[in-house]
């Protein structure tokens, strides 16, 4: 195949490869994203969800999308044509041109970047562009409030965010995100472990960067109605909500690569074989999840009410059988195939679990007011990842110099310490929060 | 990684290039009245500076010229910060934001 | 307007100061068609920056005259529009206005009757509860609870469907007594809700009450204390959580209310957490009533005897209720006719209502929404 | 890059960079909307972040998309948003001294080509030394080891210029 493509142009292939294969995914995988969100909504709400459009609703994203695709197009009067249009485009392409960095397998990488992780960090704080121009262009006072406020909140959760990123950054030692995968492996232990309060201000600071959750102020402000969205209507629309989404997956495959090991199998390199085969142990157990959920599904079929929900129940359990042999079939196949496709399962579930969390903690807990958000921001957030980040490093410093040599270790004084600063905030907030109450009649 | 191999473009063409910022930073501040494009303006400069920097530590192969453009970077934050603080002070007393109207030392 | 502007400016500290540079104080406008105002209530908010300066509630959208109607209505004509001033709590409004005319001939309801009005109008207590926490919790972000509370609410509708055929506007009482039998298996419907209901509060309890968030966004927020909440008239669980033990079922117990013991439930600081704690209290009380009254239900007539044509002996009565939203009075005047002269209704929703600016003021328009959804005001009530 | 000898990529790269950043910069300066102007900067600023980038210059391609395009210009879109500018927007944009201002760059430029054109033969010393491909590395030795006072300046300097953004900010002012 080299011999076809001339010699300059060679390095180029493959990434703009996986480009067009991420470009096209994505919109799709939004899209499944967003009825994966309303079905387990619906799950927690003792509801059922979508289920009229395609057997269980499965087909409800393409209907969406093709409302959306027909819907009137209202453009405000006297708004800014020229930033009006550009304003979601320019969300969804920093948003997806975020993915050029992220390894979702050993192989499945566009660019690996030397800087990747400040890369991707970098575009991301490109998307408040989106929403400041969105809100402005739409020509009306609420939008602009609305703009203004989810700016102030993206950009004092992007430094906690990225303060949390530091933290882990210090024991991986390399910006390249392969680097950081590698190091994990090579240590051991998942970064998760060892820096855990870094993982939870950056659960905490991700949550608020993609306007989700406790932290959707912006748009669901009862007096804001839609925040800076409002205005927009149709595909354009669409092309926002895209955007979020994904944001959403970006800011989970970075949170993956940097707590929860990448592509890396749990007990990565507890290598015991499989009854002398050369399967590692551990590595059949995506064809066991497979089989299972096939099984369920072909359990279920017959069960269905609805003759063509039968079929989908039955075509599901065949897609799970197919997967399950394709685990299989890799764990024979040579080295890097079967690196590539364990790898990108491992990290596709791991990514799934983070969205899951984002689901999870969206149905349970209310919306903050703007100025406890900001003040959780500043007052708390950040100087707790500042001192995680200080606290982390002289750890790490001790740990060479006197060779503690235990991964754990780390782990258990930096908890310990930054419980300490945590309650030490909280009091301080407390009574902060006392204060603003008393004085008032 | 590019061995010892030569400048991917000859030096001057990048110096070229901060000129033409640097005439278009200058007009920009000496033609507008609106003191934020000013402001703008000596942004674009100050990038101008910057391209010529990292060319030249290209050049030399060290990394001197790029630590310099980010003390520029820092500095030309700090500088945006103090100057905005300043524009939106004025505009909450004088309602205007035109260079031609800030004439009063004392209002 | 109460646009008396507040002198020392420096009272509400620095709230986020986000309105747009040069206007010193800007008008909201929360309009009728308002995602959170509980119906067609319109809100005139003067806002200083972020926080709130002075509030003004503009209502009578939902205006229909009821009781301008009620002087060309017989007795037993009126009392379906009766229903529809409290949509949400249809059943204690019918027996505010059934035990008003009942006083106003004399006549008394028999025990059978007084029994199964008590289980029903507790029964509607708790719908309306349920209402409001789901709503409330909606308006300040929390998704699921709604769906949790319409659940248990489902359970009552089906039990007043099968008694009375109607599941919000039920008419289910008539001047006198009861119109129906209670159905077969009404017993168990209503022993089978109370005993798993317990349990479902706790469900609701645990998604909130030490819900970081929750608590941050309720406690302290739109306070209202002792004496303005005597000053302004207000009632029901917004006067009990400012400290004040008053509820008309104890003060002077009506339908079979004597019967029973239950206790009833108040805060001291009158903040919103506090409204939502009486509240959730009052639910676990009424829940004990239910179960008490179910054991014996008297067996008797279900009808006194006061003939088919109603004409009270001139005169005048006023009789008040513990609705789900406050004390509801019935002041009925009649001149000897079938037809009554005079019937005013002293709304809970409308007087409560009148405590909404003494919260809002001074706190962040944030919470405003919070403050309409804690006052529990019901539009049909305000504007009758 | 891999830029061997100048290679059609690398050559083809730096005309884009370079055409968008003085295109995007001289309609900067030319908008009437203030907004457009931003953006038209941002784009600049974009531009010379991939001319850094074709320089090897990683550590600073994201440094400038970070500070400059992620920090300041936010700012700057804040200003102008709050300034709410659209009242200025039929106000004339350009001072009375226009011309004369032309006249005055076109001097400075024309000054500027001259000395170019003819300092034009020190330029070409050879070939250009190797760069160290680990950027970001090397960036972070020389900031804390070699440059160390001029980084605790800086720092000052961002200290000094917060506080008086914060002293600026304030109502009572």
């Amino acid at each position: 195949m080299n011999h076809l493509i001339p010699p300059s142009i060679l390095p180029y292939v493959l990434p703009v490869l996986y480009g067009v294969v991420i470009v096209a995914v994505l919109p799709l995988l939004a899209g499944y994203i967003v009825l994966l969100e309303r079905k387990v909504m619906a799950d927690m709400q003792a509801r059922l969800g979508p289920m009229r459009v395609g057997p269980h609703g499965l087909l409800q994203p393409i209907a969406d999308a093709l409302k959306l695709l027909i819907k009137e197009d209202i453009i405000p009067v006297k708004a800014d044509l020229f930033l009006f249009w550009c304003a979601p485009v320019l969300s969804v392409t920093m948003a997806l041109l975020a993915y050029a960095a992220i390894p979702f397998g050993p192989a499945f990488q566009i660019a690996d970047l030397n800087v990747g992780l400040l890369f991707i960090l970098a575009i991301s704080s490109l998307g408040i562009y989106g929403i400041v121009l969105g809100g402005w262009a739409s020509n009306s006072h609420y939008s602009l409030l609305g703009a203004l406020r989810s700016a102030a909140q993206l950009v004092s959760y992007e430094t906690a965010a990225g303060l949390a990123l530091v933290s882990a950054l210090m024991l991986a030692g390399s910006l390249s995100m392969k680097d950081i995968v590698q190091a994990q492996y090579d240590q051991g232990v998942w970064f998760i472990f060892v820096v855990p309060v870094g993982f939870f201000i950056y659960l905490v600071g991700s949550i608020a960067e993609t306007n989700r959750a406790p932290f959707d102020l912006p748009e669901a402000e009862s007096e804001l109605v839609a925040g800076y969205m409002t205005e927009y209507s149709g595909f354009r629309w669409a092309l926002y909500f895209l955007g979020e989404y994904a944001n959403m997956v970006v800011v989970a495959s970075i949170a993956t690569t940097l707590f929860l090991g990448g592509w890396l199998r749990p007990f990565a390199r507890y290598q015991d074989h499989l009854f002398g085969t050369s399967v590692e142990l551990l590595d059949i157990l995506p064809t066991i999840l497979f089989l299972g959920v096939a099984v369920y599904s072909f359990w279920l079929a017959p069960k269905q009410p609805v003759k063509i929900q039968k079929i989908v129940m039955a075509l599901v359990g065949g897609l799970c059988l197919v997967l399950a042999v394709g685990m299989a079939g890799a764990l024979f196949a040579p080295d890097a195939v079967r690196m590539g496709v364990h790898g990108a399962f491992w990290f596709l579930a791991k990514v799934f679990t983070y969205i899951y969390a984002f689901l999870w903690i969206r149905f349970t807990f209310p919306r903050y007011r703007f100025d406890q958000l900001m003040r959780l921001g500043w007052h708390f957030l950040i100087p707790l990842a500042l001192v995680n980040v200080v606290v982390v490093g002289t750890t790490i410093v001790l740990q060479q110099n006197w060779d503690w040599r235990h991964p754990m270790l780390t782990a258990i004084v930096t908890t310990a310490i930054m419980l300490g600063v945590a309650a030490f905030l909280g009091r301080e907030d407390k009574q902060h929060q006392a204060a603003v109450e008393a004085p008032e009649p | 990684m590019p061995g010892a191999g030569v400048l991917p473009m000859p030096v001057d063409n990048y110096l070229l290039l901060s000129l033409a910022l640097f005439a278009v930073g200058v007009v920009g501040v000496l033609t507008r009245r609106n003191v934020i494009v000013m402001l703008m303006s000596i942004e674009l400069i100050l990038n101008a500076v910057n391209i010529n920097l990292v060319a030249f530590s290209r050049y030399w192969g060290s990394v001197d010229g790029q630590i310099f453009a980010i003390f520029i970077i820092t500095d030309a934050a700090a500088e945006a910060a103090v100057a905005l603080g300043i524009i939106l002070a004025f505009f909450r007393n004088r309602e205007t934001v035109l260079a031609d109207e800030m004439d009063m030392l004392k209002w | 307007m109460s646009d008396t502007r507040t002198d020392d400016r420096s009272k509400f500290g620095e709230g986020v100061n986000a309105t747009v540079l040069g206007a010193d104080e800007i008008i909201l406008n929360m309009g009728p068609q308002h995602p959170s105002t509980h119906g067609v209530l319109r809100v005139k908010l003067k806002l200083d920056g972020e926080r709130v300066v002075g509030s003004e509630c503009i209502i009578g959208y939902l205006h229909r005259g009821v009781e301008k109607i009620a002087e060309h209505r017989s007795y037993q004509q009126f009392a379906p529009y009766v229903d529809r001033m409290d949509y949400v709590a249809a059943v204690s409004n019918g027996l505010g206005y059934c035990e008003a005319i009942e006083k106003l001939l004399g006549a008394e309801a028999p025990p059978r009757a007084r029994v199964v009005r008590t289980i029903l109008t507790e029964l509607q207590r708790i719908a309306s509860h349920l209402l409001w926490l789901g709503t409330h919790a909606l308006d300040i972000g929390a998704l699921t609870p709604v769906f949790y509370c319409f659940r248990e609410r489902e359970e009552i509708l089906k039990i007043f469907e099968k008694y009375c055929g109607a599941r919000l506007t039920t008419h289910a009482f008539r001047i006198g007594g009861l119109q129906y039998e209670t159905y077969d298996g009404f017993e168990q419907d209503v022993k089978r809700f109370c005993e798993d209901f317990d349990k479902k509060v706790d469900e609701y309890e645990t998604l909130l009450t030490e819900n970081r968030i929750w608590v941050g966004r309720t406690k302290g927020v739109g306070i209202l204390s002792a004496e303005d909440a005597i000053a302004l008239a207000v009632t029901g669980p917004v006067l009990r959580a400012s400290g004040i033990k008053w509820d008309i079922r104890k003060a002077a117990p009506y339908a079979a209310y004597d019967q029973y013991e239950f206790d009833i439930p108040t805060r001291q600081t009158g903040d919103t957490y506090d409204r939502y704690v009486v509240r959730m209290e009052e639910m676990r009380q009424s829940r004990r009533i239910c179960l008490q009254a179910i054991e014996n239900i008297p067996a008797g007539p279900i009808m006194a005897r006061i003939g088919k044509v109603l004409k009270p002996p001139p005169g005048e009565v006023y009789h008040a209720i513990e609705a789900p939203k406050g004390e509801l009075g019935y002041y009925v005047v009649s001149d000897g006719t079938t037809q009554p002269y005079r019937v005013r209704v002293r709304p809970p929703s409308f007087i409560n209502l009148q405590a909404f600016d003494k919260m809002a003021r001074g706190s962040l328009v944030a919470d405003v929404v919070a403050i309409i959804g804690t006052i529990d005001i019901v539009l049909g009530e305000v504007d009758r | 890059m891999t830029g061997s000898a100048a290679s059609p990529i690398t050559s083809v790269l730096f005309y884009i960079f370079a055409l968008m950043a003085v295109a995007s910069a001289v309609l900067m300066v030319t908008r009437r909307n203030i907004i457009h102007s931003a953006v038209f900067l941002i784009t600049t600023l974009l531009a010379t972040a991939g001319i850094f980038l074709q320089l090897e210059a990683e550590f600073l391609f994201v440094v400038q998309i970070i500070l400059y395009v992620g920090g300041i210009m936010v700012l700057f879109v804040f200003v102008i948003m709050l300034v709410n500018l659209d009242v200025s927007l039929h106000l004339i944009q350009f001072n009375r001294q226009k011309y004369v201002a032309g006249v005055l760059a076109f001097v400075l430029t024309a000054q500027l080509l001259i000395a170019f054109w003819v300092g034009r033969s020190s330029l070409n010393l050879g070939d250009a030394r190797a760069m160290d491909p680990k950027n970001t590395e090397a960036v972070g030795q020389a900031l804390f080891q070699r440059y160390m006072l001029p980084f605790e300046i800086a720092s000052i300097l961002l200290l000094v210029a917060m506080i008086g953004a914060v002293v600026m900010a304030k109502r009572r002012v």
